[in-house]
């Protein structure tokens, strides 16, 4: 049997490295009043040269890139789970894993197009403005790998075939939801004001709030699972 | 069967090194210097490459033993190569004005 | 679902519940990995193919107002379409977990599926969406000063060769795999022909050096040629990885020949 | 197609050695079937990069006579005769392979080797020499073309290492000796020879 030490560990850690996330979120000016993407680059260049926002940026995506990885390790102890639902081959388990990487990547490429464009401040507003369109759209968009990973887990879950599967079957429709909730935000690019735009209603409040429940939702239902595993094997909880 | 193995591989060898030198003395010793355009230089030296190839497929690799459908894959690609090189050589060629 | 396809397999343990056919299939997880990349390829060639008309890439050597007329040309394929690619990147590693799965099936040692895993999981990144991030920053602002969208157009069309160490070691790594496998999983001919993916990804290399030319971007070496032999390369793996699935066994062994359909 | 590659070109096993047998191997192919895949595959992509080249010189032949002349072609024959005799040497190979000479074999692909290392350690010499005299990949068209095929097939040879090595540790011990494996590495090697014999003439010798 494997062993399961140091996973709750883990798990455990989610809550305080949650509340990180809530305050670099809430540090950063860009976040709080969502900027808008029809800005100028003159308004933009004093976004960023503003001396109130300056360190607020810094400071919040230092934070960020410190710990936006710490999501890794807590989708890889869903991948534990998966690979003990009762599948024929490890599959499904392989098309989570290799989603995991992907979203805090592509959100630390997004932080350093943000750190680039704070850096200089005085530079042309034209490659300011550049450098924050760049980091919106990496930012907004790329939901690619969180949409699919969360499909994968839902075919997990319904594949499942077992008298008492690992998660129960509403929450792979709960991650099916979180997928749809997610999917608009791709389309950032399209709008420059409205609903998809980068601060509109479904690419930054939607799909915002749908990571935060999502990742809220998974920590019980996966704490749940982890202590049902360990009773079944006997390990102390 | 008149020679064994190992003789008529040193005779494949000592033909393809021949053929080479020919080669040689056909890029070095022609009129009007040596780095003018020739066709006749550039078609012969095609073709003994396309020789040598088809040695090196016969007797090295054993093609000649080898089922048809090797054989004939094996001839297909080096008459299609030879075919499309002296095609571009002399169809461009005019457009060239050399 | 290939229901023609998986109706000639051996007959499977029967012990499952009746709950549904389709859904007691054993397969059915591998089947969804087949599909999904079925519908990963065929969404990524209407992306780039047709709406963004980023493939065939336009030229490495055009100057700016060109450019500029470019993307206004395909403004709203870029955006749609890349907007497409944003959403469904994730579900290329459907395919990559397929093949790790062939690779965990072969007589060779567990690390060359979690090498490919690994290698290829983040392929997307430098090889699709830098591509995509920076074509959409261009297309989304038309009126952005000309020498930033050229800016942003080199990036684009240069992150699109940024796979080339994924796809030259991800090969050779699957490559290995198939030939030492004694399980038959994969034919041996295949093994072989990764060697010429891989080199497909050296002859790529030269297009950071070259604006124009067959070794530039759009080159009818490095874009053309290197097309079609990843084309015959892919085309291949998708019809060799269905044909896995229908011998899959579920064993260790080595993986049973594929049975003619009875004719009826 | 893995119907067709093994019933149309197909064997199974190696490692036939007696005179009898021999007489039976009329109609097959050495080593693994599969290699030719490779080769054939690799074959037409140089074809492919052969006319390239000959379309873009001809559009400006001057160009490329007048860079051909600072190629060395002595140089280049004597490229030529090191492949074709590790090539011949190869071919003695699995010739005594095939005889149980597994001695005689390994001296045959340790030439092989040391022929192949030869050519390796000439082409980079004449790549340093080229480039120290002002002439580099960018520097003209025909340069372009001139390192990207000797670049293209040099990686080849490196590769052919590969598959010699393998075989050295087939004949190397009485355990292993797999006349497939053998056989298959020779063809790999002879397509490295073939490949070259057509980058010769059109790099060196055309006019």
């Amino acid at each position: 049997m494997k062993s399961v030490n140091g996973e709750l560990l883990v798990f455990w850690s989610l809550p305080v490295v949650g509340l990180i996330w809530v305050l670099a979120f809430l540090t950063f000016p860009g976040f709080v009043h969502p900027m808008s993407p029809t800005m100028t680059a003159e308004q933009v260049a004093a976004f960023y040269r503003d001396p109130g926002n300056l360190p607020r940026i810094r400071g919040s995506m230092i934070v960020f890139n410190w710990f936006g990885v710490a999501l890794i390790p807590f989708l890889v102890l869903i991948v534990m789970q998966i690979r003990r639902m009762a599948h024929r081959t490890p599959v499904l388990a392989f098309c989570f894993l290799g989603c995991v990487a992907g979203g805090p990547t592509l959100f630390c490429m997004a932080d350093l197009f943000w750190l680039i464009a704070a850096f200089r401040p005085e530079r042309a507003p034209e490659l300011i403005q550049l450098f924050n369109d760049l980091a919106w759209v990496t930012f907004t968009g790329q939901v690619g790998f969180l949409v699919a990973q969360s499909v994968f887990l839902a075919l997990a879950i319904y594949l499942d075939r077992q008298p008492r599967p690992v998660f129960r079957p509403w929450v792979a429709h709960f991650n099916l939801a979180i997928a749809a909730a997610l999917a608009p935000a791709a389309f950032v690019a399209l709008a420059l004001d409205g609903p998809f735009a980068w601060n509109g209603l479904l690419s930054f409040w939607v799909k915002n709030t749908a990571i935060a429940v999502w990742i809220v939702v998974m920590a019980v239902v996966l704490g749940q699972a982890i202590y049902r595993q360990r009773r079944e094997n006997g390990v102390p909880a | 069967m008149a020679i064994s193995a190992s003789a008529r591989s040193v005779l494949t060898w000592f033909g393809l090194c021949a053929i080479t030198l020919i080669s040689w003395w056909l890029g070095t010793h022609h009129e009007q210097g040596s780095f003018a355009p020739n066709a006749a230089v550039t078609l012969s030296v095609i073709g003994i490459a396309a020789i040598k190839v088809r040695v090196i497929f016969r007797e090295f690799m054993e093609v000649r033993n080898a089922p048809a459908l090797l054989r004939h894959l094996t001839d297909a690609w080096l008459g299609l190569s030879v075919a499309a090189l002296v095609a571009a050589y002399l169809i461009t060629r005019p457009l060239a004005g050399t | 679902m290939n229901t023609a396809a998986t109706q000639t397999l051996a007959p499977m343990p029967a012990s499952a519940p009746a709950r549904g056919k389709r859904r007691d299939d054993p397969k059915l997880e591998l089947w969804i990995a087949w599909w999904v990349t079925i519908a990963f390829y065929n969404i990524f060639t209407i992306a780039f193919f047709i709406l963004s008309r980023t493939q065939p890439p336009p030229k490495a050597w055009w100057h700016l107002p060109r450019i500029v007329q470019w993307f206004d040309d395909n403004h709203f394929g870029i955006l749609f379409g890349f907007a497409m690619m944003f959403l469904i990147v994730g579900f290329s590693i459907a395919a990559n977990a397929l093949i790790a799965q062939s690779m965990r099936r072969m007589s060779v040692s567990p690390m060359f599926a979690y090498s490919y895993l690994i290698i290829y999981s983040l392929a997307g990144v430098p090889g699709m969406l830098l591509t995509c991030i920076a074509l959409t920053v261009g297309a989304m602002r038309p009126d952005r000063d000309p020498k930033l969208l050229s800016l942003l157009y080199d990036m684009g069309f240069l992150s699109f060769s940024g796979t080339m160490g994924i796809f030259l070691i991800g090969s050779l790594v699957w490559g290995i795999a198939i030939v030492l496998d004694n399980n038959r999983v994969l034919p041996k001919w295949f093994g072989y022909m990764n060697l010429s993916n891989a080199l497909t990804e050296v002859v790529v290399a030269p297009c950071v050096i070259f604006k124009a030319g067959p070794l530039a971007w759009d080159g009818s070496i490095a874009y053309y040629i290197n097309m079609v032999i990843f084309g015959i390369y892919t085309g291949a793996f998708i019809m060799l990885l269905r044909n896995m699935i229908m011998r899959e066994d579920f064993g260790s062994g080595v993986l049973p020949v594929l049975e003619k359909p009875p004719r009826r | 197609m893995t119907n067709v590659v093994s019933a149309g070109l197909g064997r199974s096993s190696g490692g036939l050695n007696s005179k009898a047998e021999t007489e039976l191997r009329a109609s097959v192919i050495p080593g693994q079937p599969d290699i030719w895949v490779l080769v054939l595959l690799e074959a037409f992509t140089f074809s492919s990069y052969f006319v390239v080249y000959m379309i873009y010189r001809m559009r400006n032949p001057g160009l490329y006579l007048h860079s051909q002349a600072q190629l060395s072609l002595q140089l280049g024959v004597v490229n030529t005769i090191v492949l074709l005799t590790s090539s011949w040497s190869m071919a003695r190979c699995v010739q005594s392979a095939r005889a149980g000479d597994y001695g005689i074999a390994l001296r045959d692909v340790s030439l092989t080797i040391l022929l192949g290392l030869v050519f390796t350690v000439s082409k980079l010499f004449e790549w340093v020499t080229k480039t120290q005299a002002g002439l580099t990949f960018t520097s003209n068209e025909f340069f372009m073309f001139y390192y990207f095929l000797t670049g293209m097939h040099l990686l080849h040879v490196l590769m052919g290492f590969v598959f010699l090595g393998v075989v050295v540790y087939q004949l190397s011990s009485p355990a292993r000796r797999s006349q497939e494996v053998i056989e298959t590495g020779a063809t790999y090697w002879h397509m490295i020879d073939f490949l070259w014999v057509i980058i010769f003439a059109l790099l060196y010798v055309m006019r």
